[in-house]
């Protein structure tokens, strides 16, 4: 059987659906050496921002029952340094490319897209409103409806790229979000960013993490983002690319049946950075044993 | 730097809560560095999630040997491991200790399981170096000298050895540390290492340390192992990258 | 020493800081069995509406990375037969009964709060206003302040026994609720109900829950639900509950030190029926050896 | 209801996939009846979470027996549980089926792992009353017999005995059924029980049913294992309460 695992996320043709999710593969070096990239639908960079970005101080993970936490606090080598040292690598791989963008205010996400959409390495932006570990200029964008609106409009007049909007799962309804999003001219939303948690250590009875709070991430916020996926898929008509806590193909799967039109693998990639070129393989076994010709048919495939 | 299962032929409790844990695993052990480690998945399922970091404690042919007590979950299932099972390792990872340079003397400075990168160090420099060890320990029972050589040893409540920290013990054999062309290799607890750091500093002794964080990935990808340069402010240093060993002036500990 | 592990939540005093969680406990015949309801902080019933309710149709539960999903849909027997059939049996216990209350419009809060407050057995109320299970008079109350503002307005005249709001963790910022709660006359608030998931079959393609979405709770939340009780108890002067995910006394320590003044323990109980016994007894040992005398000093005990 | 850490004395794989686990629990052991269930907790961790049911197998003396093959995780890590490790077992829970009455010979179907509740109920049975035994399965590896009497066999690929379901199976031998004083006793998958109830019906069989759902206690506080009653339409049944073994025409299958 021809097993065709293409998927599209816009006018983006992806050739499956694995993508590799911003924060957890670097831009790319490291985990080339564990995983063919040119096999991978797209992978996302770390997220970007103007100026070069120290991060949070240490301790910045620690793991959960299920699931990490992180304050990383978008440390990041700056759009600049990026395109200067970082591309050249990534030009060698056949793999689309998805940058990634954090800002503190909506002109610095503009002037971000402004620079990158030059490099025709890179073809489409993740605008990461939804990061919840930094916050400047006062305002959390993901949790504020105009803010979302406000930050698709403007970097839609920036670049002519697909643009993903990352929405944040701390939100009473995270489809209206997405509608936002759509109405000011995204062409798809990924969901989710990870969840705010801490722990503390019971001795010390400080916080873990020194930024205090960090971002819930891993197989324990899977239902929670299946749910959130579906929710989007329920209400808005808009590629869904589905991520939180996917640990092999199964989970793959279950994101597409939610309305996933492709899907992010993060955590996993910490704890088996063989893992997404594997699960694309298996993804093929079960597109041939299953009888699935097209595995874009199981996007939205829920029965209820 | 490989990811693979390697067959446990051995785990052996060495002494009272500290384990050893022999794998066969070629390709790691015929590339692995002294001060270089594994990240370690102790379990296929989802908790505990992470891989555990471990020191690369010895090395014997094929053999790679792993040392460590039971902090909590992860080593508890590796203290456990059956023989004939295999575990997923994934290494050698970090940058190893700097073995050259113009030294007579390498002096092993260690507290309780900071001994664990040491016995493939002596291994590695026998014959080469003359090799001086200096463990200490809360009390008797966390001084580990498993395979080292030419042992001084403290322990804080003076079960054995000299009654006070290593560094104190350091302190205490100063004329013999500057008769000798040294450098100093150490590993241990974060205390341990703030007061052997100004001990080397007043002393303008060289010191490489392997530092230890929490980790997720072990290879750059997470950015979770940060630490702070004292050299470089616009950015963090990575632990398990730009580390695991640092030069002690380099590095905030 | 002589430890004290009493608390106060408003008015109330508990022995302990133990309390077990509405619909994880029944009303306390069955768990009686495994651990001595005289020995804990308190019990809160299943939730209890007016009119008995059958619940959701099966399958209500599945299992998920370090959790579970639950869509029972607040089958109880109703604040009637509750009173005849349920009461002489706690009676006989000398532990703190509170009553969770769940309705589908304001007047029913305020009908079972006015009818079961005569009951002396009973020493307090927890409004759930946050069950993600039900969806009744087209109001989802937990995601909605002036919802929560009314409701604990009204209730509060209904009674003159402590009122705990049990909030909902699926909102952008729960401390606004807690403040509403408090602004209304409540004596406290419980964090977190269970955030809202879901789970697929992969094979058919249908929920796992006939109900499509449920709760999830057990320890993958813990992180969720601990930064929810930082949250409150940073901004608002008010007694907070911890709930989520506790599995051991360290679990508890936690909790308190972000911010509780007591716990309820839910899953765990399915688990481990005997583990809320075992949880004070190993509090006790754990105060003995770190010289707290008063656990209640580990309230917000926290240092930033 | 007792919890208890009952020692594992045994894990055999009965045939191809079938794995019997021998624990010794004499305080369950001593009551519990055919029919009922224990709530087996297959781990320490966090993961998998809750306990999972099995029914009883067997009982000899102070030993108890469950008989399960490898579905996922739980099974798996109860197929591998070493001789001399501890389970946390609960039980007896549930109902177990009602043995009295005034039949002469029990009929036993079942499908699959369905057969796991009748060794006991077989053993228990023996000599007073007659027993024959109606075992299906998709082919003839999936047909279970061990320690059944009177056993004709049925699958539905004809790789052994009768080629077709097992109530297929009952119908062809209807004039036997008839010809005696019978009550049935079943277990097994949902289509096979749909079957066997408008069989049972049609010719007015009586029939006991152990039936299986999800379920988070076991023992009735969490309210997860509903059934819909034929009988009483305000309120659901619980399968660990009420059942799990109901009269077939009592509940929606
Ligand atoms: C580069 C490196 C090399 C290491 N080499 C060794 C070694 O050779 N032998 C050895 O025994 N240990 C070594 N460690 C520490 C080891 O990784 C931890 O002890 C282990 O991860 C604990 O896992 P656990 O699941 O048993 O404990 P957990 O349940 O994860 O934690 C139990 C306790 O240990 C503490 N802990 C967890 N991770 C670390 C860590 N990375 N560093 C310090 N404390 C920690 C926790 O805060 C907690 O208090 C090394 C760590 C690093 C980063
Ligand atoms: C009262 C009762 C008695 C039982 N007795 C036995 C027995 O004697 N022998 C036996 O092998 N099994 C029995 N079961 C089923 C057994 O509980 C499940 O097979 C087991 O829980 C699977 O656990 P797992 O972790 O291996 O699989 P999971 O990873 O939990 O699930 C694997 C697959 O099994 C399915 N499954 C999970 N739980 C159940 C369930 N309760 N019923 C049916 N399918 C399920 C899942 O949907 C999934 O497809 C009984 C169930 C009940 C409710
Ligand atoms: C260590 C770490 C760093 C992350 N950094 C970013 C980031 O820079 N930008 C971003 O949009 N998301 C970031 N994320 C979120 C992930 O992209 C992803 O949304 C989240 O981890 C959930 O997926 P998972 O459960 O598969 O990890 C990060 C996650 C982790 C664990
Ligand atoms: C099966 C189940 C039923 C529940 N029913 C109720 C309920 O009726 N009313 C209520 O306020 N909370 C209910 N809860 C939520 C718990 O009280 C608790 O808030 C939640 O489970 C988180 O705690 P845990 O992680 O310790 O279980 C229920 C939880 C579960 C798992
Ligand atoms: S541990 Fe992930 S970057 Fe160092
Ligand atoms: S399984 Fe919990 S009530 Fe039946």
């Amino acid at each position: 059987m021809n097993i065709d695992l293409s998927v599209k996320i816009g006018s983006l043709t992806l050739r499956n659906p694995i993508m590799l999710a911003s924060g957890t593969v670097g831009y790319g070096n490291e985990i080339s050496e564990f995983t063919d990239l040119n096999k991978l639908g797209a992978i996302v960079t770390k997220s970007l921002s103007l100026k070069p970005r120290k991060g949070n101080p240490p301790q910045r993970i620690t793991e959960t029952p299920a699931g990490m936490l992180n304050a990383i606090g978008l440390a990041n080598v700056g759009v600049e340094v990026f395109l200067k040292e970082k591309i050249p690598f990534l030009k060698k791989f056949d793999v689309p490319l998805v940058c990634n963008i954090a800002a503190s205010t909506i002109e610095e996400y503009v002037e971000c897209t402004r620079t990158l959409t030059r490099e025709e390495t890179i073809k489409a932006f993740e605008i990461n409103i939804s990061c919840p570990n930094v916050r400047e200029g006062g305002l959390i964008f993901g949790n504020d409806l105009n803010a979302v609106a406000k930050i698709t409009d403007k970097v839609r007049s920036a670049t002519d790229k697909p643009i993903i909007i990352k929405l944040s799962p701390n939100v009473s309804y995270i489809a209206t979000f997405a509608k936002a999003a759509k109405e000011n001219g995204a062409d798809a939303v990924s969901a989710i960013n990870t969840l705010v948690g801490t722990a503390f250590n019971i001795i010390t009875r400080k916080p873990k993490l020194q930024n205090v709070t960090g971002g819930l991430s891993g197989p324990a916020i899977k239902p929670v983002a299946i749910a959130k996926v579906l929710e989007i898929s329920r209400e808005v008509d808009i590629p869904i690319i589905g991520i939180g806590g996917i640990m092999d193909w199964k989970d793959v799967i279950e994101f597409m049946i939610a309305g996933s039109s492709a899907v992010q693998i993060g955590t996993l990639n910490f704890i088996d950075p063989s893992a997404p070129g594997k699960i694309v393989k298996d993804l093929e076994g079960y597109c041939e044993k299953m009888s699935v010709e097209k595995i874009s048919s199981l996007t939205a495939s829920y029965i209820l | 730097m490989f990811i693979l299962n390697a067959p446990v032929e051995e785990t052996i409790e060495i002494d009272n809560r500290i384990y050893l844990l022999k794998v066969n695993a070629l390709e790691i052990s015929s590339i692995i560095k002294p001060g270089q480690f594994l990240n370690v998945r102790v379990s296929e399922r989802v908790s505990p999630l992470l891989r555990r970091p471990f020191s690369v404690c010895d090395v014997d042919g094929e053999h790679l040997y792993l040392m460590f007590n039971i902090m909590g979950e992860g080593t508890n299932i590796l203290a456990h491991k059956p023989k004939g099972s295999e575990i997923d390792i994934l290494g050698p990872l970090g940058n190893g200790f700097n073995l050259g340079g113009d030294y007579k003397t390498a002096v092993i400075v260690a507290g309780g399981l900071g001994a664990a990168p040491f016995p493939y160090f002596t291994r590695t420099l026998t014959g080469k170096k003359d090799i001086l060890s200096f463990i200490g320990g809360r009390s008797k029972d966390d001084v580990i000298t498993y395979n080292l050589k030419n042992v001084k040893e403290a322990t804080e409540d003076g079960s054995r050895g000299f009654k006070g920290n290593v560094v104190q013990l350091l302190e205490k054999n100063i004329e013999l540390l500057k008769s000798k062309k040294i450098k100093i290799f150490a590993c241990g607890p974060t205390p341990m290492l703030r007061a052997l750091k100004s001990f080397c500093i007043k002393n303008e002794f060289d010191c490489e340390v392997s530092t230890e964080c929490a980790m997720a990935c072990g290879f750059g990808i997470c950015q979770g192992c940060s630490i702070e340069s004292i050299t470089e402010q616009e950015k963090y240093l990575l632990v398990c990258k730009d580390g695991p060993v640092f030069n002690i002036k380099d590095v905030v500990i």
